[in-house]
């Protein structure tokens, strides 16, 4: 799509609906949900679960923007509230591992059903374990084959959705796991998980900084058996390393961040967006207005931080749209998807302190929602790869270094 | 600099060197930071809550007490610098328990440095006894550009009394019967008043912040409160409250250098133990440079804050340095608290480890003003 | 966008990707970079000059011809975006160079847009023609706290002429008979006024700067210089200084993106051969994080550049988001110039190589304004 | 000593006669000699030689700040011009290797002339080799022993002061070269290597971004020979890395930036004051004060920025004096040192190029020396140990790890 900044009329009316829902939906219930800490939003889980799968209707045979407005709603969303979207009964994670290595009819028989009526169910995906960090490498829970059945052995931590992915009817939860140590990345696999499954236990939920609405689950695995047919891609494995495409074991794995890291760096964008959006309706309760034809020398520090804040949202979201936009024309975004989120992570991490800052004593008061932007936006430069991890994947890329000579 | 008079060179030579006293003090506070208060930090945090029993046995080290005049029953031993090393140490083991543990201050010094020969022998005697007694110092209003040396509480006379109106917050509110200093504008400048806790026309209401979240704050309401003339400190030329906001400023600053070293030092801890594609992070440069940066400007800001403290034991206007030291420490703490947090990535995010708490407390220093004394 | 008409969609969608006839421009601009501009940059900032053939050559792409009315000559094809690309190719082959291929606009854009007639038949069609003929734009002035928009040169009628008065400086003032513009003050407002440039009254130095040595710039004293009333762009209304300051900074934007991507590539090169400690310094962290966080910063800056160049081509109000556009590239090019001669060490401090020149140029964008236009 | 910021009476007439010089004999000069790259500025050489050495007189009886003067004398020399003060006729680090490595003899018999009449002499340090960078490990340069003879064979980069240490009659250059490459680190030993000496050849000047006044010479070493007695310390090779104050080689020839790095940190404090000094003129001149009673809410950009660059200053100035006070008593400095040299080159780095800034067009002319100033300032994030190699000896301290397992 040649250069172009303004979105399509369906995306317009798409970000308008889910900006309305954020407002009346999520806003008003966005502090009771940040002190009762992993608490099931129910008013909003029914309300998503009813009103918000449908969509935002608009022309329907009129083009969108794809990826890209998938992104605008993830912020639209994320500016409503980090953690209740988090919240929101969707596959996830899990559901993008599944689009990116499941087969057709996997796809039909794990995802169909967030389609359909019946109680609210939701997906996740557990990779980091007490060990490994972001080395994805070194899981350790192992998957092994027992006729027509993988066992399953080990604990995961940092599982957003944990809860309601593992333990309501309906939920699954997509499990990384090696097949076979010996052979490293190319020894692991993913597998979905049923809620409910024996052996697959919920040890405990995460106390956070901030999104203290999300479950941020404990799973242990203890000897927990799945039909053969939950296994995501080939189970054969490739003791070197498959090109891209190829497999769709651990590469298959890998590709679900390229997809979902722009979501998620457009959830990051939405949270810094709220604490600028405040910033700058506080400023204009001040009658401070930003002067862009002031010369450097007559701006005051306030007007330099908000116009480079600015600056800084506007950076990480074209940078985030760009990434989704390549995946609507089927180009590989590796390097852009990391792009995006590192930018995104550290620019709101930045914005929403900054924000505090800038308000003082109004801005540290729980009051106000803006320390719980800045809360909630740190999250951001961790999950989903950590800015160090994104760093080194960009860094790989520009460098064309393989991962085992950059690490 | 009393502190330093037994060994200090009869002409000055810059150094960097604790006296002898000093460093003892210091060793005892460390002590008792690393014993008493880091332990109870993150619950109490959790909790809202502090042990009163604490302060009371922190109270025993004197800490404040110390400070105030020997006439008032105190050690006569104040000292800007030795209380700057004695805020880091505090804060180091918890913030919200040092502010807790030096709040007496917040009322004692204004007191012994602006208080008529009737208000400290009214007040110190108290501050120096066996019991804790907290202080309270209400600066800070809750708006937008809140200016310590403009406050927009006035206080006008009405016959032979002052009436204050206008609001405060982020005001330190342990129990106890402690009094309490407001700021207020007295035509055109910024004057201090002692006001009863239980003042009519007092609103009291409890406060929420995104840190400190031990110590308990209150947002008060000066609805007309009335006070007696004798109630404005400082006599004719009341009170400095130029020189409060930079003694404010230079002991927020030290407690600021220690939440920033107590966060560095986990993380430097954790990036040592925590192992990731088969070597403890730490020897990862990006963990290492980040862990050295944080080394760095954590010693050159202690060092801001030790010239701020040294200009106030010198009598000099010591606001310059006490401002520069504190939006230095600021910077520095903030810096150091978020890459603590990135340094433990997941788990810094959990409230299992510290350093999340010191990053929602470092991010105080944009909001605080003499919070605490030295 | 002119130039996307062929291939844009009936409705708009988002795109990052320029047009079939952009992506052509900007290779062959990029050759003519790499080919023509690189070798000769170290050569040119040395003895500050620039060879007049390879202008004639650069001339001969017609890049700013291609962008005027076809009525007098032009290629009717103008878009800031299309503008955008071609100054990002040329500045990443060398700034100074670059600023001089496209000083033509200097004058041509603006006497496009808000010439009169005549104005435009007299000027265009040499701008248009087969020769290379300089441009000129005096917006910046040689004091603290420089104003595009608040000019101190002033503009007094004096019976049918206009007479300027004051002083500017960083003008470019490459050889030929180019017509200069001048923005002064007319009650309250910006204007700009063609002036010969041996107009009786104007003093002009040559100038020396930290960076685009290799660009002729001057400093103009105006001393009562006096104009014809018709040397006043824009008719009753006056010509829109806002417009070219916000033209300017698109155009400015995009070369500095061209910098530091040049500067980039330098530094990640030498990375990957520069070898220390038995392996290429590209594989330490510290270098490689610093790399990437360069890769990072500038496609987002030449987003930000993209997203101002599209809103000009739409035609409305482009101020702020040019402005934000170039105060980040301004940020960011500092940066990775400062990052690429820090990447090569004591080679980046010499004049062997071209960092140095980046970080020099680099800087200038705290000073530049209108130095080049869309 | 006691926490005490005012310097001694006699550090205080030192700083103020080292000013008077860098007003009256260095600013007159600085813009000339930044022109005429590499031309030998003989006023300021004569007047250094006939009036600088004798020192700035005060109480000798009365107690000084030792090394901490010596910081406040480099510190106001390159306020004044930091590539003339490079081009001073001094031992320089030629003289500091000898002082940390050399004997009471040796000593006495390379630095007593530059206490004698006759014309002005140089000393040097050469170290750097076109392909080792900062590795000092990694130097190729030869010294092979061939009777009462050391026989150096290599070359040397970037060494400050090289023409007029190599060149003029009286001068010498320690050179850092290995006696047996098989012993890495152990191996290296430091050599003068007295000017003329046959072999030693000057290649050629560099041309840099700033400090243009100042010579730094790459040197060429072919079968260079030099008595046996000037070698530094031992020349026995210790297999192992020998404790520190152990051997003198490669141990010593490191201690000599211990002793160096806060001389060159408060150089380069000394230039960043010159920015800032001059900033701040400009904005009194503009009638524009700096209010440190103002809330952050009402503060220009300006405000800010040079209250920043004022805080940052410090910060490397008390760390500076930190390193050297901590020689003054005799205590290791290696962390601090490294603190001082890293955190000032940084400073001064970004403090002159944010003066550049704030003057915009008068900023970037070479009418003011502002733009000079911010080009002489970055060599201080570069040489005596680049910002990288500071942060790896710090890193390395903090976490108690070794060279081989941090680098």
């Amino acid at each position: 799509m040649p250069i172009c900044f303004e979105p399509s009329e369906n995306a317009s009316l798409a970000r308008d609906h889910y900006h309305r829902i954020a407002v009346e939906q999520m806003r008003p219930i966005s502090r009771k949900y940040d002190d009762e800490e992993h608490a099931l939003p129910q008013e909003w889980v029914d309300f998503y679960w009813q009103h918000g799968r449908q969509g935002a209707g608009g022309r329907l045979d009129g083009p969108g923007d794809g990826f890209v407005q998938v992104c605008m709603q993830a912020e639209e969303l994320c500016w409503g509230d980090a953690a209740l979207y988090l919240r929101m009964p969707t596959p996830a994670l899990g559901g993008s591992a599944v689009m990116a290595a499941g087969t057709p009819e996997q796809r039909k028989r794990f995802l169909s059903r967030f389609r359909e009526d019946g109680p609210p169910i939701w997906g996740a995906m557990a990779i980091t374990e007490p060990g490994a960090g972001s080395d994805a490498a070194a899981i350790e829970t192992t998957a092994t084959l027992d006729g027509d059945e993988w066992v399953l052995n080990g604990t995961k931590i940092f599982c957003t959705a944990g809860e309601g992915a593992s333990q309501r009817e309906g939920g699954f939860v997509v499990v990384w796991a090696t097949v076979d140590k010996s052979a490293g990345r190319a020894g692991i696999k993913s597998f979905v998980v049923p809620a409910g499954t024996p052996g697959m236990s919920l040890v405990g939920l995460e106390k956070k900084l901030g999104i203290r609405a999300s479950d941020t689950a404990t799973l242990r695995f203890e000897g927990c058996r799945i039909p053969k047919e939950n296994l995501l891609g080939s189970a054969e494995v490739k003791k070197r390393d498959p090109k891209p495409g190829g497999d769709k074991g651990f590469k298959g794995a890998m590709a679900t961040f390229d997809a979902s890291r722009p979501i998620v760096a457009a959830m990051a964008v939405g949270v810094g967006r709220a604490a600028l959006d405040f910033v700058k309706e506080e400023l204009e309760r001040q009658g401070i207005r930003l002067r862009y034809d002031a010369p450097p020398t007559s701006l005051t520090a306030i007007e330099r931080d908000v116009m480079e804040m600015e600056a800084e949202l506007e950076t990480a979201r074209l940078l985030t749209w760009r990434a989704a936009a390549m995946m609507n024309v089927g180009k590989p975004n590796n390097l852009e998807a990391s792009m995006a989120k590192a930018k995104a992570g550290l620019a709101v991490t930045l914005i929403t302190q900054k924000a505090v800052e800038l308000l003082g004593p109004l801005g540290y008061s729980k009051k106000l929602l803006v320390e719980k932007w800045m809360r909630d936006a740190k999250i951001n430069d961790i999950y989903e790869g950590t800015q160090q991890i994104n760093q080194l994947i960009v860094a790989r890329r520009i460098l064309d270094y393989s991962s085992s000579l950059l690490r | 600099e009393r502190a330093d008079a037994a060994t200090a060179p009869e002409l000055p030579v810059i150094g960097f060197e604790p006296t002898e006293e000093q460093a003892l003090v210091v060793e005892t506070v460390r002590a008792f930071a690393e014993k008493e208060l880091r332990p109870l930090a993150r619950e109490c945090d959790e909790s809202r809550r502090i042990p009163r029993a604490l302060l009371e046995r922190a109270h025993e080290l004197g800490l404040v007490a110390n400070a105030l005049p020997p006439e008032f029953g105190g050690g006569g031993e104040r000292s800007a610098q030795t209380g700057a090393l004695v805020a880091e140490e505090l804060a180091w083991g918890d913030l919200s328990l040092a502010l807790a543990i030096l709040s007496p201050a917040l009322t004692a010094f204004p007191v012994a440095d602006f208080g008529s020969e009737a208000q400290k022998r009214e007040l110190l005697p108290r501050y120096a006894g066996d019991a804790f007694v907290p202080g309270a110092l209400a600066l800070v209003e809750p708006r937008f550009g809140a200016d310590p040396f403009r406050p927009e509480t006035t206080a006008r006379r009405d016959g032979k009394d002052w009436v204050l109106a206008g609001r405060k917050c982020l005001v330190p509110w342990l129990e106890g019967d402690g009094a309490l200093l407001v700021s207020a504008r007295e035509n055109g400048a910024a004057r201090l008043f002692l006001v009863r806790r239980d003042a009519r026309g007092l609103g009291v209401t409890p406060e929420r912040n995104l840190g400190i979240q031990a110590l308990p704050t209150v947002e008060l309401a000066l609805d007309d409160v009335r006070v007696a003339e004798a109630a404005r400190l400082g006599g004719e030329r009341g009170a400095d409250v130029a020189s409060v906001v930079a003694r404010g400023r230079v002991a927020l600053a030290a407690t600021g250098v220690g939440v920033a070293r107590a966060a560095f030092e986990i993380a430097r801890d954790y990036a040592k133990e925590r192992h990731a594609f088969g070597a403890p992070i730490a020897t990862k440069q990006a963990i290492a440079f980040k862990l050295a940066d944080m080394a760095i400007e954590i010693d050159g800001a202690r060092l801001l804050v030790w010239k701020a403290a040294w200009r106030l034991d010198q009598g000099g206007d010591a606001l310059r340095d006490a401002t520069l030291a504190y939006q230095q420490v600021r910077r520095v703490a903030l810096q150091a608290c978020d890459g603590a947090v990135q340094v433990l990535g997941g788990h810094g995010y959990t409230r299992e480890y510290l350093p999340e708490m010191h990053l929602r407390n470092a991010r105080g220093y944009a909001a605080f003003e003499a919070l605490a004394l030295v």
